[in-house]
């Protein structure tokens, strides 16, 4: 079992979700972070003083699949996400040793 | 560039205000000639004064309630928009506008004098006068910034501003208002319009549509598959409160448009706006719950307001029975707008078209219909004015009621057009779609709305 | 079902009120003899108007202080709530409740005249009178909404708001100020209500407590161990603005309760009822800093309605020294009330009944004690008003003034039982656990208050 | 040990006023013969205390803005301080201050009787005088609230309350207006301040300033390298709307300080008010759009309260150009103002100083530059007003209110220094750096400001 | 060492945390999220429109604990979570390579 | 690959990035939590009625680097958010199994 996280932009998540739901329909969460990576902020104001802003608001999808989705998964992501400029975010995977349903008491691959 | 422009624009207006000032051989700028002439002028310079203030203070209730009907990236851009059409909208007004509405009229059809209340200008019945019309001009302008919200650029709507209250509203004020040729109309008492359903809402709201038209949709409101899609508004507590303010400031445009406390009637208008809004909002929620089965706050407050703007021409006209029933054709007439608007493609985010435009139209139509003749145009004295419903005079009053109605949507709506497309041409109307989905908050203010608090923008 | 009762209710009531308006025969819709047969009316007009105006705008101070005393999940409901109790409130109020408390007096008991405002009722004096009630009215209703928050169902409040202001508060109000038996109490100058203490606040409040009874507390108020827990208000900063609204406010339920401007009192009015605001709200304060050692902004805010209702009763009959003393007891009574009731297991999310109930009470007590004898009822000229502190006729003034507070206390804690009791028979009052736990906005309503913003509900 | 002293204090000014209310031989309470000697007054008590009301609402005004403007986690700080500044003012305010403006002229520095309102004072001239004085008194004490926002202690706050409402506003404001020694200054017309420009903002914005000082800038306010950042206020929505209600309240403000509706000038005030807002707002916009290329909101709210502020001192004796020339220089002002104090790295975390502290001044010089010469002190007959560009008298008015201007930032700075100086010598000003840290709604109230909402806390 | 990550209704945090309380006090972390897994959306509205939300809210618990606790871990969790209908959430175990304590320095098993 | 996860005192999180940014500006994600581990919670009260409040917020922050940049990292971290005082919070260290960055595609140390 792995776990897929992809920090993307907010404004994608719609259209990333919408082509999930295509590819399977996995269970999601989704998280509101911020972050940087190469893309390095933005300029704001307050009464007249400007202030650099280096964390910018990002979501963070969360999906424990089986080992042999992750690959499809992540290029439903990859292609929904992109748009070719700085700040599309990046997917990381992580092992999972576990699952459980709470409602039903499943556990392992049933879970997911 | 804008800014220079803007600039030099603004100090040029001034040379003039004070050159003209130079002039200046002021009738009676103490009022104590005025006073001694009828000492009755205290108590209705406290009342318009008074009502007045409540009027310039919808201002706040249009800022809440567009900014919570709103989405919270947008939230700074619409407040800025609230504040300075008031300020440009001032301004403008101030220079031109008033002029045109209350000047020495020309033909019927623009007043030409009073321009930056110069010269003889400088006389407390002048400054009373120019300070009621200031604050109706300035609500007109501000509800259009709901229908174009969370799209149109800012330096845009500092132009749209200075334009609907150096012009568009001033000239059709003055047809009806400044007795230019609407209120001389050869049918009834002429055009009639007590306290700007017309003049005032419907200005705004097709106005407010040519802009929603000419800027299309906002990104999102419209599925792939065409269907209108919801999007909320981020504070409903912020828009309600808006809406209590609203209703609130509306007794100062509703009543205060006797301009005379001296005709007690003030009381029968203030009856009337509130049982108008009561109808209509009751309306309106029973509507969408016989839909969906749920008790749409949203909806009941754009119905209090369309009732509101309904009753606005006929409140010193009709009896309370009337006003329920205006009320209930107008939370009919809000329900179904949102529903039409959304049907015919057009994006308006906080329903200003429904609620100032059809039902501004509707209340001109009823002064036609339940005007019920015990009441002059803004007098006590005959003659009456009269509906249908009452007496033979009806149906020419309902004539020009039509004929107001016909002019006020062609009036508005083709200025509006023409406006918004120039604009489109040299400034372009709408942002970056990237800027749009960032929100307008930090690419045209570099201020978030709410710095500290986790927000999902989508 | 209820969607069906409603609409056909609602088209009743118009069609009566039409074929009574059909009758009309209109004593001075215009205004222009009241006006000519005293020339002073206008300024009249103007204070009552524009302190009526102040009254309504109470109705957006009530929905603030609520909403931001509750949590965000049921925000949508409780600005649902605060309209349209003014809405059906309105309706039902001009439909009969005018007519209860200002009609043909029938046996001191109840009025019976004046029903959609038809007929005779088309007069300018009529109507100034129906629009004070009417406000007065709505901010009864109101106060309730506070007590039964975050767990009424909604239908049921829109029985309710039409129930108390169709009957509950009119009878009483009729009993008081309708030249009903009250009024005509032999002891003193019979049982006196200056501006509502009883007539409006304890009113509302013990109806309010009556609804908080037959509901139960919310869930999660009382831990396992039965100890009162806080459930924390989603935003000080909208109670706080909700607060400083209704002190504004009461500056027209207060002094224009005078119903004249010719009464110069007014002024003592204001200035009474600002430092018993001011001494509660500092009394609060200070009895919760000494409990916890921390400024508790929730129960100043409190204290200060808490004053503010207090004075309601004596403001016009007392001056500024007396109003700080009951001040001060305000501010004991709201603390110990807040505490009392979570004794007893009851669950009043806003302090409604310590504010509104328990201080309406001590309202007319203090009417009883501190009444300096220098001012009559609603006139300048004697019979004088005199308090158990000031002279003989004492002991009699607080005599009535003690039945006034027990009979409004079980007529109000009486009908509401009855009512909330009879509503949870028919169609229950409480919404089920679940739905409690989700928040209402969501269940009745579909919208909830904050989309964008991450709120941790619980 | 604060809280016994205050709950001592607080009781024994209860029985003094007690004791002296028990003499009390009331010139008029019932306002019988005063109305009788003159009806007019029933218009002009109408008009003081509606306006008297508006102004007291700008409390509400200024609590939005001082809490949108500054975090999220100092909100039921400021909210508390907002609230407890009527409160406690109120009360001290009652007991002393009235009396050393209005009382018995003492060698013409301070008045000598009225405290508590007692005796004499039970009139109704009396209690309208005060009831208006108190107001503005409250006024320039909230004012400090902004500049000393997020780090102050709330005790220290509690007692500032009491001693610039017993103390620093009514000695200065005695000089101006209770015929102390500068408006007997022998120039021009002596020392003029129509509304307050220098009475109530320059005395709140120079204490402000001096309590700003003493506590030093906010953690993080400068960069290690020592220069400024910013701290954006965490409601953009709540700051605006504040902005708003002042601009209403402002109508109350100036327009009623005429303090007679026989006065038909109020309706230039009321628009020279509009006018130097709105021009005093464009004016800062574009400022700062010149110079970062956004529409900054904050500092065009600032802007229109600069303008407000500045038209405060001329407002009654100017036309619209010179309303919207002295806007302009408040613009300019108040954007210079930001950023000369973070220059010299004071810490104003709202604007304060700026705003109401220099163009306080800049609108007591503005008199003596803009005065025109038609309206008197107070009146509508000679002598009039002149200033430097009118006539003769001109550079004697301006001397005038040069050494007005001197005067007032040399009390109200010098006592604010002291005072806080004291107050820090005993209990401290600053709240500890962690506690700051935290934030002051926890620490000092227990109470966050949004329990229920994801913040980002820092 | 091991993370358990708990997806659960915000509405049973309270007594989980309590519960947890009882069995060892763990330390505790909590995010809200939003997520879907068989729990399709609710149906929300806004003036007159309807619209589907299909992430609805939750609240993730995340607990660091040796190995041999996860099992009584979950199986509090699990207790206290379960109401039986649709969206009771799940619960996902991962490895955990080593802890930290900031205060003290301690690291590995002392630091959880 | 590894990822650090730091609880922080959100007070301490502007300086932590700032030191991060001088050892080798990584990227990084930051969110919100609450939580509590030896730190037990403070009293608020609402209304004259005190409670206890036993979660506290608190800053995440989640690096995915190189194995051989942990130590480096988890230093910066702990040097910067040290307080000294319970409720300094944790840092975790978790096994990645892989990265991806949409922009461009890369993957595995290229994309972090
Ligand atoms: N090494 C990392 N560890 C954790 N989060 C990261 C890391 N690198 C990037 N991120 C997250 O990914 C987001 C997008 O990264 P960014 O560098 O802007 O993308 P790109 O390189 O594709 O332009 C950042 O805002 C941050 O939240
Ligand atoms: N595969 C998954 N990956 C990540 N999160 C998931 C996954 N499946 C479910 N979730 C999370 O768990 C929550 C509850 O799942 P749900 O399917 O509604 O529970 P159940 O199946 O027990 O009814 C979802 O809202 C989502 O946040
Ligand atoms: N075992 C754990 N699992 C998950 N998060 C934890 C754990 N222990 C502590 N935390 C998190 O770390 C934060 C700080 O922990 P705390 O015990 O207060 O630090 P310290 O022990 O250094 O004083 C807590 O608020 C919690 O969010």
């Amino acid at each position: 079992m792995k776990e897929i996280r992809a920090i993307v932009r907010l404004e994608k998540v719609r259209d990333i979700l919408d082509a999930l739901e295509d590819s399977g329909h996995p269970g999601v969460s989704v998280e509101r972070i911020e972050g940087h990576g190469r893309q390095t902020g933005l300029v704001e104001q307050f009464r007249g003083r400007e202030f650099k802003v280096d964390l910018l608001p990002k979501a963070r999808l969360n999906i424990v699949c089986a080992d042999e989705e992750v690959d499809k998964l992540v290029n439903t992501i990859v292609d929904n996400a992109k748009t070719g400029a700085i700040g599309d975010g990046k997917i990381f995977v992580y092992p999972v040793e576990n699952a459980l349903r709470i409602r039903t008491g499943e556990v392992g691959q049933e879970a997911i | 560039m804008l800014r220079r422009i803007l600039f030099l624009g603004f100090l040029a207006m001034l040379l003039l205000a004070m050159v003209a000032g130079a002039w200046a051989a002021a009738p009676d700028p103490t009022g104590a000639a005025t006073l001694k002439a009828d000492p009755g002028k205290a108590v209705d310079y406290v009342w318009v004064l008074v009502c007045g203030f409540l009027v310039m203070f919808m201002q706040a209730g249009f800022a809440c309630v567009e900014s919570g009907f709103c989405r919270a990236k947008n939230v700074t851009n619409l407040m800025t928009k609230n504040l300075l059409d008031f300020v440009v909208g001032s301004l403008a007004f101030w220079a031109v506008g008033f002029g045109i509405i209350m000047g020495t009229d020309w033909g019927g059809l623009i007043g030409s004098s009073k321009f930056f209340l110069a010269g003889d200008s400088y006389d407390v019945e002048t400054y009373l006068s120019f300070f009621w019309q200031l604050v109706f001009a300035a609500t007109a302008a501000t509800i259009v910034s709901g229908a174009v919200a969370e799209r149109l650029k800012f330096k845009a709507y500092l132009v749209y501003s200075a334009v609907i209250c150096l012009f568009i509203y001033p000239v059709y004020a003055h047809w009806v208002w400044g007795s230019g040729w609407l209120s001389k109309l050869p049918f009834g008492l002429g055009h009639l319009d007590f306290a700007g359903s017309g003049v005032v809402h419907a200005v705004g709201g097709f106005v407010g549509l040519a802009g929603a038209i000419v800027l299309g949709p906002r990104y999102g409101k419209f599925g792939k598959d065409g269907k209108p899609r919801a999007i909320p508004g981020h504070s409903i507590s912020l828009a309600a409160l808006g809406t209590f303010i609203l209703w609130f400031g509306w007794f100062g445009f509703n009543p205060g448009s006797t301009f005379s406390a001296h005709q007690l009637r003030i009381s029968v208008i203030a009856v009337n706006t509130t049982m108008c809004a009561a109808s209509a909002s009751l309306t309106a929620l029973l509507l969408v719950l016989g839909k969906t089965g749920k008790y749409d706050l949203g909806m009941a407050l754009n119905g209090a307001l369309a009732g509101l703007v309904a009753v606005t021409a006929p409140c010193a006209w009709i009896s309370s029975w009337a006003a329920v029933v205006i009320g209930i054709v107008a939370g009919f007439l809000v329900v179904g707008g949102v529903y039409f608007l959304e049907a015919l493609k057009i994006d308006d985010p906080v329903g200003a078209v429904s609620v100032h435009g059809f039902n501004g139209v509707w209340g001109l139509l009823a002064v036609g219909i339940f005007a019920d003749g015990t009441y002059g145009n803004y007098a006590t004295k005959a003659p009456f004015v009269e509906g249908l419903l009452f007496g033979g005079a009806g149906a020419g009053q309902f004539m020009a009621q039509l004929i107001g109605a016909v002019v006020v949507i062609a009036w508005a709506f083709g200025c509006g057009l023409i406006l918004f497309k120039v604009l489109d041409a040299v400034l372009g109307v709408r942002v970056d779609p990237h800027e749009e989905l960032q929100g307008l908050d930090i690419v045209e203010h570099g201020t978030p709305g709410y710095p500290e608090f986790y927000i999902t923008r989508s």
